[in-house]
Parts: C-alpha cells; sequence; structure tokens
C-alpha cells in the first residue's frame, strides 16, 4: 500500500473527491463518447477516462489504506438517510482491479475492435463500455444496498447489447444475449426482492446500519429469505453453479473486448457484493454459518469439478475459457465459505488472479481473432508459429490458470488450499487440488494445440497483432508473472480486505 | 554477490543461456553441437567446484525471491545435491557426445529442439539438485517435466503425442493432486518449508498428518516411478535413444527419487521415518515394485521397454533406501542413485547404438550381433555385471548396503525382494549379451543399416560410462563418505 | 386476524410474481418471455409498495401544505394512532419505497427496450423466435460449417 | 381500524389484487402474442389504479405511463417486426418451471411469515428510516412532495443511476437496430393520400397540447406528482405521434437521429455536472446546498415564495430543477432514440415487402 502514496501525486481536495470522481469520470465520459464525432475520438476519450478512473482509483486505494475505511456522503446527507459510499479495503481493491482492466481494455479496444464491430458503432460502443466500468465500479463502492442495485443495471443494460453486437463475428452472440439479459434481469429482480425483505425487517437500506439491525434482529424468516435471495440473484450475476447457464454463450459470442471485460470484472464485482452480504452485512451466527457451509460450499465444490469437467470437453476455446471461469467461480467461493481470515483472503486473492488471467486469455484469443477465424481447439493448432507474441502471453495467461509455479494462479491456488487445511476442511482442500488437475487436463488441451501441433493444411495463415493489441496483453499476462515472483501487494490487499470483512488483524 | 552464489547463479544460468544460444546457432549444427558441449564441460567445472566446497563443509546459499511470507525460492548446498549436480552435469556431457553421434546416425528432426530442451532440463536439475526448500525444489521439477516434453514427443506422430499424454497427465497430475498438497500441508504445519538436517517436521504435528504428508510427498513424486504411478516410464520409451538414455535413466528418474530422499532426510528426519507406518507401507509397495517390475522387465522383446521396467525396479530400491527405519538407507539411497544411473546410461547408450547400426533393438533379434559389435556389448556386460550388483562394479557396493541396512532394521521382506530381484535381473539382462557375444556359429544377428555401423562418438560415450561403472567400485566408499553427513555411518563400519 | 388477511397483500404479490415468472420460462416464444419478465418484475415492485402502506395514511405529497384529505382521514382514526404515527395530525404512507420502485419501474423499461431489440435482430437472423428453431438452425449451421480456419484455406 | 373508511380501502385494494392476479393468470393462459401484450398493459393500468389505492401517486403515474404507455408501445413494435405466429404450447416444457415456481413461490411465503402485519405504521420499513423522510424533508429541503425529495435529493445518486440506466438502454437499442443497411427509411403508407387530413390536423393539435402536459407534469414534480420521468415518457409522445401521422422521414429530418443521442447524452452531463458544481463550491456531490456559492445565497431575501427558510432551499430548489431536467431530456430523448429504433426497421421491413 505504500506504493499507491509512492506513486499517487494529487491535490488533496481531488483525494477527498476521488470516491465519486472514480465513478462520476467514468459515467462523464461515456456521455463525451456518445457527443464525440469519430470512432477515433470516441476511442481516445475511452483512454483517457479510463485512465482517469485508474488515477482515482488508485487515490482511493491510498486514502484507505493510511485511513481505514472512507465514508462519502452523497448529497451530503448523514447515512442512512443519504447514500452514502463506503470504501473498505475489499471495495477499494475491487475498484483498482476493475479500473486497471478497463484501462487496458481501453487500450486493447483500439485495435480489437476494429475487427470486430463495424466503425459506425464504435462510438456508441465505447459509451457501453464506460457506463459499464461506472457500473461496476460504483457497484463495489457503494454502501447502499438499493444503490447496488441500480449499478447492478448500470453495468448489465448495455453489457446485454454489447454481447449482442458480437454477432457481427458470430450471430449466436444474439440468443446468448438474450439469454444472458433473461437470467440477468432475473438475477437483479431476485436482488431486489431479496433487498426487500431485508429492508422490511430492518427499515434501512444503507448496508452499514442494515448490518448493526440485523445482529440484533435474532432468527427471523423475512431477513433469512432476503439473504437467500441476495445470493441467489448474485449468484446469477455471478455465475454460481448452478446459476452459470447464461455465462458460455455470453462469453463465447460476445466481441473480445466484452469478453476480456466481463471475465475479468463483471462475475467479480457480483461475487464481492456476495461477499459483503454474506460475511459483513449478515450477522455471524447459526444461519449464516449453516448458509456457508451447508449451502454455498457444496455448490461451490461441485461448480470447481462439474465446469471444470465441461471445460475439458468443450471444444471451441472460448468456452472452454468460460467453463473455466465458472469453475474458478467455485474455487473463490470455496475460500470465502471457509469464513476464516486466511480463507477470506485466500478467495479475494484468487479473485485477482483469475481476473489478470482470464482477462490476459481472452485478451489473447482476441488477438489471434484479429487476422484469423478461429473457433475450436483444432483452428488453433501451431497458432503459435504464426503469432508467437499472443501465443507466448496466452501461454502466460494459460499457465497462471493451471497454476505452474512463479504465476500468480501458483500462490492463489497455494493460499486457497493452505487456508482450506488450516481451517480443517480437508474436503475442501481436496476438491480444490482435484479441480486442479482438471484444470490442468483443459489449458493443456488447448497449449498442446498452439504450441505443439502444426497447423491443418492449407490453413488460413493467422498474422501477429498489431503492437496497440499487443501490449495492454503483455501487461496483464506481465503481471501474472510479476506478481507471481513478488506478490506483496496483491497479497496485502487480500489481506487488508480479509481484515475489513472478518474483523481480523491484517 | 558472494563466491558461493555466483556459483548458484552459474550453475543455474548456464544451461539457460546455453539453451537460448543453442536457439540462435539452430541453423549451424556443428556450432550448436560444439557450443552444447562447451557448455556441458562448462557445467561439470561449476558443479564439481560446488561440489569440492561442500566437501570442505561449505554451504552456499542464496535467497532469489520471496513471493509470499513463508515461501521463498532459495538454494542452498549440501552433499546429496552437490553429488546429483555432479552426476547429472557429468552424464550430460557423456551423453550429449552420445546424442551427437546418436542423432545425426538417425537423421533426427527438430535437432535445435532437441538440444535446447535438453539444456532446459539440466536447468531443471540443477534447480532440483540446489534447492533449499520444497517450493523451490516443486517449481524446478515441474519445470524438468515441461521442458521433457517436448523431447519425449519429438516423433510428433500420433504414437508419440499418446505417450506424451500418458507422461505429462501421470506427472504432473501426481504433483498437483498428491505432491503440491502434501507441500502446502508441510507449509501449513511448520510454517515453512526449509530443508533442515534432522528434519523439518518432528514435534510439529500430529502422527495422522505425518503419515498423510509422507504418503502424499512420496507418491506425489510420481518421478519415481512408484507403482502404481511408474506407467510413464516405459511410456516414455517412444523417446530417442539419448532422451530416455539422459533423461529416463538420469535426470529425471532421478529427480523422483531425489526428491524422496531429501524429503526423508530434511523434511521428515531419519528419527521419525523410523516412527512412521506410513513408511512400512511405502516399504511394501517398494518391494512389490521391485519384484514386479524385474518380473516385467523378462517378458519385455524390446530392449528399451525391458531397461526401463528394469529402471522402475531400481528406482524402488532407492525409495525403500529413503524409507529405512535405518540412517544407513540415506546413504545407500544416494550411492544406488550415482551407481545406477552411470550403469543404466551406460545399457540405455548401447540400446541407441544397436538401433542407430541395426534399425531396431529387438532382443530375440540380437543373436549373434555381438559378431559385429563385440566392443559394444563388453560395455553392456559391464554394465549389467553393476546393474545386478556384481563385482567389480560399482552396483556390488550399493546393493550390498542397501540389503545390509534392510537387514540391519528388520525389513525381511525389503531385504528379500532386493536379492530376488537381483536373481530376475540376472535373468533378463545377462541373456542378451550371452546370445549376443556367444551365439551358435553361423547367427550373425541383424545386419547393419548404417553404413560403418556404430557411429565412433556413441561408443565412445558408451565406452566411458562404462568404465566409470568399474570405477565406482573403487570409488564408492568415497562417496559414502562424502555422504556421510546424511546418517552417521560410514563403508567401513557396515563391512563384516 | 389470521396471517391469510394481515398478509393478504404479500401472498396476492408473490403469487403474481410466479405468475410472472412461469410465463417466463414455460414458454420457448422470446417476445413472451419478455412479457413474463415485464410481469415479474412488475410484481417486484408491488411487493416493495405494499410494504409501505401505512393504514390510514395519505400519500407523502403535501407534506407542509395543508392535506385537507389527509386530515379528513385522519379524523377518522383513533386519535392516539394520529398522535403517535401521524405528522402534524395526519398519517403519511411511507415514500421510501415508492422512491425505490419509480426507479424499478425506469429500468424495467430500459430491459424490455434493449431486450425486445435483441429479439428483434434474432428474428433476422435466424427467422425466428421460438427458442427450439433457434437451437435447431443453430446445430444445422454448425454442422455445414465444420473447423473454420482450415475452412476458410481450402 | 374497524372503520369504514380503512375497510373499504382494503376491500379495494383485496379486489385490484385480485383483478391483477386473473389478468395475469390469463397472460399465461394466452396463446396470442397481442393478447398478451394487450393484457399486460391492461396489467400495469391496474397495478397503477392499486397503487393509488396504496397511496403511491407517483409510481401509479409513472405505471401507467411507463408500463401502460411505452412498454406496451415497445412491444407492440417488436411483435409487427418479428411477425410471430401463436404461441406454441408443449405441457413437457411447463413442468421445470412449474417446480421452479413452486419452489421459489414456498420459500417467498414461508419468509412472508416473518413480515409484519400489512399497514402497520411500527413496522421497521415504515418505522426508521421512511419516517425519517417525512419528518425532515420540511426542513432540509423544503419540497413538499416527500416523494421528489427523497428522489433527487437523498436519493438523488440513485436518481442519476437511473437516468444513466435509461440512457445506456437507449445506447443498447441503437447498438441493436440503429444501424445497418435496413435503416434506410421510406414514408409509411398513410402518408402517401390526401385522406388523412382529419388525422394531420388533429396531431398538429395535439402536438403541442401534450409538449404542453408534458412540462407542466415536469414543473410540477416537486409540488404534486410528476418529474422528469414520467414528463419525459410524454414529451417523448409528441415526435412519435409526429413520425406515426407525417412518416418516419419526416420526423427524423426535423429531430436527427445523432442529435436524439446527444440530448440523451446531454441530460446526463446536466445532471453530472450539477453534482460537479456542488463540488467545486466546496460540497460533496450531489450535495444542492453548495449549488451556489455562499455569496449567491446572501443575496436572497428570507422569506421569499411563503418558505421562511427559502435561502437555505434556494440551493436545494434549484438543484431539483436541474436534475429533473437533466432526467427529463434524457429520458425523452431515449424514448425517441428507442422508437427510431423500432420504427426504423420496422420502415424497412415494409420496403422490403413492397
Amino acid at each position: 500500500m505504500i506504493l499507491f502514496e509512492a506513486i499517487y501525486v494529487a491535490p488533496p481536495a481531488l483525494t477527498a473527491q476521488a470516491p465519486i470522481l472514480v465513478i462520476a469520470g467514468p459515467l462523464i465520459g461515456a456521455c463525451a463518447a456518445v457527443l464525440s464525432p469519430g470512432a477515433r475520438t470516441a476511442w481516445m476519450i475511452s483512454v483517457l477516462t479510463a485512465a482517469f478512473t485508474l488515477w482515482m482509483s488508485v487515490a482511493v486505494a491510498g486514502e484507505v489504506a493510511r485511513a481505514g475505511v472512507i465514508d462519502y456522503a452523497l448529497g451530503g446527507f448523514a447515512q442512512p438517510m443519504g447514500i452514502a459510499l463506503r470504501i473498505d479495503a475489499l471495495g477499494a481493491t475491487m475498484a483498482l482491479l476493475i479500473a486497471s482492466v478497463g484501462l487496458l481494455g481501453a487500450l486493447y479496444s483500439g485495435h480489437a475492435l476494429v475487427s470486430e464491430v463495424k466503425p459506425e458503432k464504435h462510438t456508441l460502443f465505447q459509451s457501453g463500455y464506460l457506463l459499464c466500468l461506472a457500473g461496476f465500479i460504483g457497484l463495489v463502492l457503494t454502501g447502499d444496498a438499493f444503490n447496488a442495485f441500480v449499478f447492478l443495471e448500470v453495468s448489465s443494460i448495455g453489457t446485454y447489447a454489447l454481447v449482442g453486437v458480437g454477432e457481427a463475428r458470430d450471430k449466436r452472440a444474439l440468443p446468448a444475449a438474450f439469454n444472458y439479459l433473461i437470467f440477468g434481469t432475473v438475477g437483479a429482480t431476485f436482488y431486489v426482492l431479496g433487498i426487500g425483505f431485508l429492508y422490511a425487517a430492518t427499515g434501512t437500506l444503507n448496508m452499514a446500519d442494515m448490518a448493526m439491525r440485523l445482529a440484533t434482529l435474532g432468527d427471523n424468516t423475512a431477513a433469512q429469505a432476503g439473504l437467500a435471495f441476495v445470493v441467489a440473484g448474485l449468484g446469477i450475476k455471478a455465475a454460481m453453479f448452478p446459476l452459470h447457464g447464461w455465462l458460455p454463450g455470453a462469453y463465447a459470442g460476445a466481441p473480445s473486448l466484452v469478453s476480456v471485460f466481463l471475465a475479468a470484472t463483471a462475475t467479480k464485482a457480483a461475487i464481492y457484493l456476495i461477499i459483503r452480504f454474506v460475511l459483513d452485512v449478515f450477522p455471524e451466527g447459526e444461519f449464516g454459518a449453516i448458509f456457508l457451509r451447508w449451502i454455498l460450499a457444496p455448490l461451490a465444490a461441485t461448480a470447481v469439478i462439474v465446469c471444470s469437467v465441461q471445460a475439458i470437453f468443450a471444444k471451441e476455446v472460448r468456452r472452454i475459457l468460460a467453463f473455466s471461469s465458472v469453475a474458478q467461480v467455485g474455487f473463490i467461493m470455496l475460500g470465502v465459505s471457509l469464513a476464516t481470515a486466511a480463507g477470506v483472503s485466500a478467495g479475494v486473492y484468487y479473485l485477482i488472479a483469475h481476473a489478470l488471467l482470464k482477462g490476459a486469455l481472452f485478451m489473447a484469443v482476441g488477438a489471434f481473432a484479429v487476422s484469423v477465424r478461429a473457433r475450436t481447439v483444432d483452428d488453433f493448432a501451431g497458432i503459435a508459429c504464426e503469432a508467437p507474441w499472443s501465443a507466448a502471453a496466452f501461454g502466460v495467461g494459460a499457465a497462471s490458470l493451471a497454476g505452474v509455479p512463479m504465476t500468480m494462479g501458483f500462490l492463489a491456488k497455494w493460499t486457497l488450499i493452505s487456508a482450506a487445511l488450516e481451517a480443517g476442511a480437508v474436503w475442501i482442500a481436496v476438491t480444490l487440488a482435484i479441480g486442479s488437475l482438471l484444470t490442468l487436463i483443459y489449458v493443456w488441451r488447448m497449449l498442446e494445440a498452439i504450441f505443439f501441433r502444426m497447423p491443418a493444411a492449407g490453413a488460413e495463415r493467422a498474422r501477429e497483432a498489431p503492437v496497440g493489441v499487443l501490449v495492454p496483453l503483455f501487461i496483464l499476462a506481465g503481471l501474472s508473472l510479476l506478481f507471481g515472483v513478488t506478490s506483496t501487494l496483491p497479497a496485502s490487499m487480500a489481506d487488508a480486505s480479509a481484515a475489513a470483512l472478518t474483523g481480523a488483524a491484517p | 554477490m558472494s563466491s558461493g552464489e555466483l556459483l548458484i547463479t552459474l550453475a543455474l544460468a548456464l544451461p539457460l543461456f546455453a539453451a537460448v544460444v543453442i536457439y540462435a546457432v539452430g541453423r549451424m549444427p556443428d556450432v550448436r553441437e560444439t557450443l552444447t558441449l562447451v557448455a556441458c564441460i562448462g557445467l561439470c567445472i561449476i558443479t564439481i567446484s560446488m561440489f569440492m566446497r561442500v566437501g570442505a563443509g561449505d554451504a552456499p546459499e542464496m535467497i532469489v525471491a520471496r513471493p509470499m511470507a513463508g515461501l521463498e525460492i532459495a538454494f542452498r548446498l549440501e552433499p546429496l545435491g552437490a553429488l546429483f549436480a555432479v552426476m547429472a552435469s557429468v552424464l550430460w556431457a557423456v551423453n550429449s557426445l552420445f546424442s551427437i553421434g546418436y542423432m545425426r546416425g538417425a537423421r533426427e528432426a527438430h535437432q535445435t529442439r532437441f538440444y535446447m530442451c535438453f539444456a532446459l532440463a539440466m536447468f531443471g536439475v540443477m534447480g532440483v539438485a540446489m534447492a533449499a526448500n520444497l517450493f523451490t525444489l516443486f517449481i524446478f521439477y515441474e519445470a524438468l517435466t515441461l521442458a521433457t516434453y517436448p523431447l519425449v514427443t519429438h516423433k510428433g506422430n500420433a504414437a508419440a503425442r499418446r505417450a506424451g499424454r500418458i507422461y505429462l497427465g501421470t506427472l504432473v497430475g501426481a504433483s498437483v493432486v498428491l505432491f503440491l498438497p502434501g507441500i502446502i500441508g508441510v507449509a501449513s504445519v511448520a510454517g515453512s518449508t526449509t530443508f533442515t538436517p534432522g528434519g523439518l517436521l518432528p514435534g510439529k504435528t500430529s502422527a495422522l498428518i505425518e503419515n498423510l504428508l509422507l504418503l502424499l510427498l512420496v507418491f506425489g513424486a510420481a518421478k519415481a516411478a512408484l507403482i502404481p504411478l511408474h506407467g510413464w516410464l516405459p511410456a516414455a520409451m517412444v523417446a530417442p535413444a539419448p532422451v530416455s538414455a539422459m533423461l529416463h535413466a538420469v535426470a529425471v528418474v532421478k529427480a523422483g527419487v531425489f526428491t524422496i530422499l531429501k524429503v526423508s532426510a530434511y523434511i521428515f528426519g531419519p528419527e521419525l521415518i523410523t516412527a512412521l507406518p506410513a513408511a512400512i507401507w511405502i516399504l511394501w509397495i517398494a518391494a512389490a515394485t521391485i519384484v514386479i517390475a524385474s518380473l516385467v522387465a523378462l517378458t519385455k522383446d524390446d530392449l528399451k521397454a525391458r531397461l526401463a521396467w528394469s529402471t522402475v525396479g531400481q528406482l524402488a530400491y532407492i525409495t525403500s533406501a529413503a524409507m529405512l527405519p535405518f540412517a544407513s538407507g540415506l546413504v545407500a539411497g544416494g550411492l544406488h542413485m550415482i551407481v545406477h544411473a552411470v550403469a543404466k546410461i551406460t545399457l540405455f547408450m548401447c540400446a541407441g547404438a544397436i538401433y542407430v547400426a541395426t534399425g531396431s533393438a529387438k532382443v530375440s533379434e540380437l543373436g549373434g550381433a555381438g559378431r559385429r559389435m563385440p566392443i559394444l556389448f563388453t560395455f553392456f556386460f559391464m554394465a549389467s555385471l553393476s546393474v545386478i550388483g556384481l563385482p567389480p562394479m560399482g552396483g556390488m557396493w550399493s546393493k550390498f548396503l542397501l540389503v545390509d541396512a534392510s537387514f540391519g532394521s528388520g525389513e525381511w521382506l525389503t531385504a528379500a525382494a532386493m536379492i530376488v530381484s537381483s536373481l530376475l535381473t540376472i535373468a533378463y539382462l545377462l541373456p542378451v549379451v550371452f546370445n549376443a557375444l556367444f551365439a551358435p556359429a553361423g547367427v550373425r544377428g541383424p545386419e547393419f543399416t548404417r553404413p560403418g555401423g556404430v557411429p565412433g562418438a556413441v561408443l565412445a560415450a558408451a565406452g566411458i560410462t562404462a568404465i566409470g561403472c568399474l570405477a565406482l567400485f573403487v570409488g564408492a566408499e568415497f562417496i559414502a563418505d562424502y555422504l556421510e553427513p546424511l546418517g552417521a555411518f560410514t563403508l567401513l563400519e557396515a563391512a563384516p | 386476524m389470521s396471517m391469510a388477511v394481515t398478509h393478504f397483500n404479500y401472498i396476492a404479490v408473490i403469487v403474481l410474481m410466479m405468475i410472472g415468472l412461469y410465463v417466463l420460462f414455460a414458454t420457448g416464444n422470446l417476445i413472451k418471455r419478455m412479457v413474463g419478465l415485464a410481469l415479474f418484475q412488475t410484481s417486484t415492485a408491488l411487493f416493495y409498495i405494499s410494504l409501505g402502506k401505512v393504514s390510514g395514511g395519505t400519500a407523502a405529497i403535501t407534506i407542509y401544505a395543508d392535506s385537507p384529505e389527509g386530515r379528513a382521514l385522519a379524523a377518522t382514526l383513533d386519535p392516539a394512532y394520529v398522535d403517535q404515527f401521524g405528522i402534524n395530525g395526519v398519517v403519511y404512507s411511507n415514500p421510501l419505497p415508492h422512491v425505490l420502485i419509480l426507479t424499478a419501474i425506469v429500468v424495467g423499461v430500459a430491459t424490455l427496450s434493449v431486450g425486445l431489440s435483441i429479439v428483434v435482430r434474432i428474428r433476422e437472423a435466424y427467422g425466428t423466435v421460438e427458442t427450439d428453431e433457434i437451437e435447431a438452425v443453430a446445430r444445422v449451421e454448425a454442422a455445414q460449417s465444420g473447423p473454420a480456419r482450415s475452412e476458410a484455406g481450402a | 381500524m374497524n372503520d369504514i373508511a380503512l375497510q373499504a380501502s382494503f376491500a379495494l385494494n383485496v379486489a385490484l389484487l385480485l383483478m391483477l392476479v386473473i389478468v395475469g393468470i390469463a397472460i399465461a393462459r394466452s396463446r396470442s402474442l397481442l393478447a398478451s401484450i394487450l393484457l399486460l398493459g391492461i396489467y400495469s393500468l391496474v397495478s397503477a389504479a392499486w397503487l393509488v389505492v396504496m397511496d403511491a401517486a407517483d409510481v401509479a403515474f409513472t405505471e401507467a405511463v411507463v408500463g401502460a404507455g411505452i412498454s406496451t408501445v415497445v412491444l407492440l413494435g417488436a411483435i409487427l417486426l418479428v411477425r410471430a405466429g401463436p404461441v406454441r404450447h408443449d405441457w413437457r416444457m411447463t413442468i421445470p418451471p412449474a417446480l421452479l415456481v413452486l419452489g421459489v413461490g414456498g420459500l417467498l411465503i414461508y419468509a412472508v411469515t416473518g413480515l409484519p402485519e400489512f399497514g402497520d405504521p411500527a413496522s421497521p420499513a415504515n418505522a426508521h428510516v421512511g419516517r425519517s423522510y417525512l419528518i425532515e424533508t420540511p426542513k432540509e429541503i423544503g419540497v413538499p412532495n416527500v416523494v421528489t425529495a427523497v428522489l433527487s435529493s437523498y436519493r438523488g445518486f440513485d436518481t442519476l443511476g437511473e437516468t444513466v440506466v435509461v440512457f445506456a438502454a437507449g445506447i443498447g437499442v441503437a447498438l441493436m437496430l440503429g444501424f445497418g443497411p435496413r435503416s434506410a427509411l421510406s414514408p409509411p403508407p398513410v402518408a402517401t393520400g390526401d385522406h388523412h387530413v382529419v388525422l394531420r390536423v388533429t396531431a398538429k393539435l395535439l402536438i403541442p397540447l401534450i409538449m404542453l402536459y408534458a412540462f407542466y407534469v415536469q414543473f410540477h414534480g416537486d409540488l404534486g406528482a410528476g418529474g422528469g420521468f414520467q414528463a419525459g415518457v410524454i414529451l417523448a409522445v409528441a415526435p412519435i405521434l409526429h413520425a406515426l401521422v407525417f412518416g418516419l422521414r419526416e420526423t427524423i429530418e426535423a429531430i436527427p437521429v445523432h442529435a436524439v443521442r446527444s440530448v440523451a447524452a446531454l441530460g446526463v452531463l446536466l445532471f453530472a455536472g450539477v453534482g460537479l458544481v456542488c463540488i467545486l463550491n466546496g460540497g460533496d456531490f450531489l450535495d444542492y446546498d453548495y449549488l451556489f456559492p455562499p455569496s449567491v445565497e446572501a443575496m436572497i431575501p428570507p422569506g421569499l415564495m411563503g418558505d421562511p427558510d427559502h435561502a437555505h432551499h434556494w440551493g436545494q430548489h434549484f438543484g431539483i430543477f436541474f436534475i429533473e431536467l437533466g432526467v427529463l431530456f434524457t429520458v425523452s430523448a431515449t424514448m425517441v432514440t428507442i422508437f427510431y429504433g423500432f420504427a426504423g426497421r420496422a420502415a424497412d421491413e415494409q420496403e422490403a415487402a413492397s
């Protein structure tokens, strides 16, 4: 965290307003993108806005590291009357993660979009992208349960169309987008319903206030059902097994930029909110413990096994990665379900690791797509000879996914398994180990095709992606490597997050 | 940077650098191969000077990185590792000589990739040998697996790819499902994974966990090819002979047993191993492996397959040694590791030589082959004696020590298995030699398919290691003395 | 009073929600599914509104202008009740759920229009809006196309 | 609680809810898409009536305008474009959703037993923050309509988000339907003959009236039911009517697509800009008390417009005014964008058919 203070120099007035600017920035950028005259301008607006957002999120993270928790009262009203942003270490970590991926995605879109989206759509597309960014960041910073719903929708409504735009490459994107819309809306409505029950039980929408009031409430079926619906609704958004049906199609069909951004942030933001409700808002107690141990953990374990197997048998690379995402959500939730400081920290760390590596993987697939139409694993045969740099980045991401030592993915699996062992949950550790093995199998299928096979005779030749695509790709892949060697930064953030949630010393 | 750190850095950097250079000069075979040899000799010099320093009681250390608390990438030299490093680098040099002859003789494709992966594999071996903790060892252990995958699938056909899948699947699968959880278990119990003389674990946890961890770590090190995780080794025989010789008689398999020895000596410690029932179970499985592998070897007609199964059995000797509740076991195991490596690489090089010269290496077709290749079969004979454990070869001492250690600790079953297996070894190795050398007149064996028969480089390489077997008969005591810090025991005391 | 009466509103609203959810999943017609989704969302809104109703209350839209209807209603109530729960002699229903639901309704129409625009594009791309027929078209096309990269080169 | 008025109100509540259930079942059973959509409109209207009984006047207004109005229009536009046949029913498809519904419904009804009684003024929902708004609004905001006060000021950030959602929907529809060769426009057949003169004249009369009404709803929002959302939808009806009568091409010539999209963006910018101005004047985002610097506030005479606290509420009033204006821009422009999207497609379909 000292790092932030070292790299962050901004006037104190700006720091004080950073929590809102990090949300308002991309909102205003989205409007500016619509007003911009052409694709190029829209792209530049997108990059500048995302850079500003990242700058502000660094400021927020630095401030959180210094002050602990930031409360920002919107409209100047005291909580719980007004809406407040309440940012602890977890929220700041998530915002930083989302903003980082957001900036890299924006950079990446300069070239990647050209091959996948018609140029006249670029201004609106960039606008939708920035709205999505604003939505996710708002979602992780807000301290108000209903406001979180609004941001959930801000991020979703545009996303549905952004996924649908992928039809230019693959028309299956359209049914996938529709499916996503149906599932997503049902999820959001469940969430609203759950918040309704929690509101009925507590009379407040402010999460901190809600937590306080729930703690004194005792056994209340309305509050418990509220939690169940909140988690189920968010579980759909987070693609938690068995509510993940929308995800493979959506990730496979969407334009690469959208896949990158969704894979790295969308499910993560929903997971964030689940963690927030399950561990922070809801009081520790019998119901919470039963919920974690007997519902969340078994479902997560099933996800790890079943979806990894689905990934093994999937034919298309994007679908493999998508199923893998569902399985990895299971890994994260297994960590969280331990409800110990080590478990939550491992879960958050895993979340960061997975966001970075999956973003890199989808980006690399998009980099191949710049020059060649390749879907199935067989289509990717020997592509490493033709586009070696993109393939190398894919390799790094895949290594991290598989948990090869010296990558962040390895440390993530390590901390997760040790947290499980420490908590005495041997069956979770065993599930994690088996899941890791299954992960290796599907990762190997892709790597074997890309690096060790020859392209089919007469196949269309791929070309290396332009530098504008490679630079963000390398940064993202490089982060997986860098944090695999020296992981102080993400590990300390994960620890601080866990400490903020479980009350343990970091 | 101290001179110790410099040595460690060089030992790691040289193979890595060699790999890059080999890739860069790939279009010029002569330069490429000369550079390979230069790198081998350089590495030998480095490892030997490390060996000397350790022998002088020095223990150079280096910490490279610490990704998270309790996890560090660090190196530290100790006798077993130094010995392993010397063995690997010297045999790499010999094997490179062999490779040059073989690869040119057999006109293999993708030779640049071949030499490059070899150098990378040596990088992995050096890391394994010098690792100061389980985590570092694991990293290089996996690097070794990955670097050798392209070598196993060198031919690139469907059979090679299938074998490659078995190879990678077994090795990586076992490390992820068993070895890694074992390491994580050690880390969470002891707070670190550092190799500690006398053992890291004693007094840290309950007997149940200790047993569990031992099983995870021993079976996780699937490179040691303990049944039922042995299938990858015979499968890997689709690779060219130099790969089988170097990797699947020396580097890869010995990395497996080396890991088990290290785990036994520095994680559990001889005293704790003595107390664990899991060690006894492993001994039983190892005994079964020894006998079964020898029996299977008898049935194999393909010479390389026969040798591979023989390796499976011999590796189990070393695993047994690591589990023997008797400190001398570790010394015996370390000695056997060296002796067997030298003997088995000789056998594989001979098998490769026969393949290059005749295009095939079936035991049933070798009758009378000794008439065309008398020197080669002499080398084969010498190495066979060493594997069997007969004087005047190094194998005699290690077998003697192993059996003695088994008896000494009351493990009759292990001792019996070793003796039976030695008899079986006679049955599956010596007939090959006798058929080749003393076939009835008129049986001339297979024709040379390569003009000139066995390439000179190949013959020279096999000769060097065959003489090595002989030399180890004399040098065994030196090695045992060198390993003495592992257990308070010397060869002289064991002698009746 | 029995729960069926005191909680009648909630139960009725839940029945409505479930009808919406049923329509959403029981049909393969994409437009009908959007109708079901709209029904489901609207019904959730009704749940919130039920939560905010206060017996004898009036709409909180004239809070400091005098409210004749509010006063008239309050006059029929127990004065102690008005004293305790009223403000300046008038009982108001809770405005907060109303605000939330205004938001939710707007979100609903936003979802509906985006969803329908996707349906229109599906119709253009697949020639149908029935789920099973879309899947059939997708299957047939997948079978025809084969591997993308080799096809392009051949 | 045994008063006639209360019982009548409850009976009305029950009756309307039962009607809603009946309409809902009718929607579920209907095989005609058109019928389903019209029934959904009816559902919205009935629920608007019920909302009035529930004292939710603002919501009722919105539901009538949005649910019964624009949703129905969009749905009708969609079935026009997809020309789907009757909905097929397959009983095998109904079993899994029936089980799902039974499960979820059962859980919900179980949960309901933990809720306070309907209409309970002491329930947490009504006693905690909800009541505070009623007490604080006159002091802090000075707007008679508490719903508007909460919507625009206390929870103004939600409203910003909501406006952004509408904006996002406009972008989404435009991305899906607003491009491509198919959106070339042609005048609709009604514009060709001259025997629609009555229609034209009436429309010309109606359009200004509709706009006037929209502005009434807009600026009356802090006094009674109404506000930017409702007004925005109503305002959007004007160009929609124009397009229906005079043809889409005419309308688009008058109000170009890009202009409409820009207005939608400007609305959000206006809203967010108000928030930023508050920051620049030293307050937090959307803290309208800081909308004007103190020097300006000092110039306001006390007791203006009959409000003793007027100087203090000046910022709140103007803040609400501006953000509601932003909402109006965005909502009306987005509704027109959505209409352009669907109607542009409709025109193509006719062109393709002819």
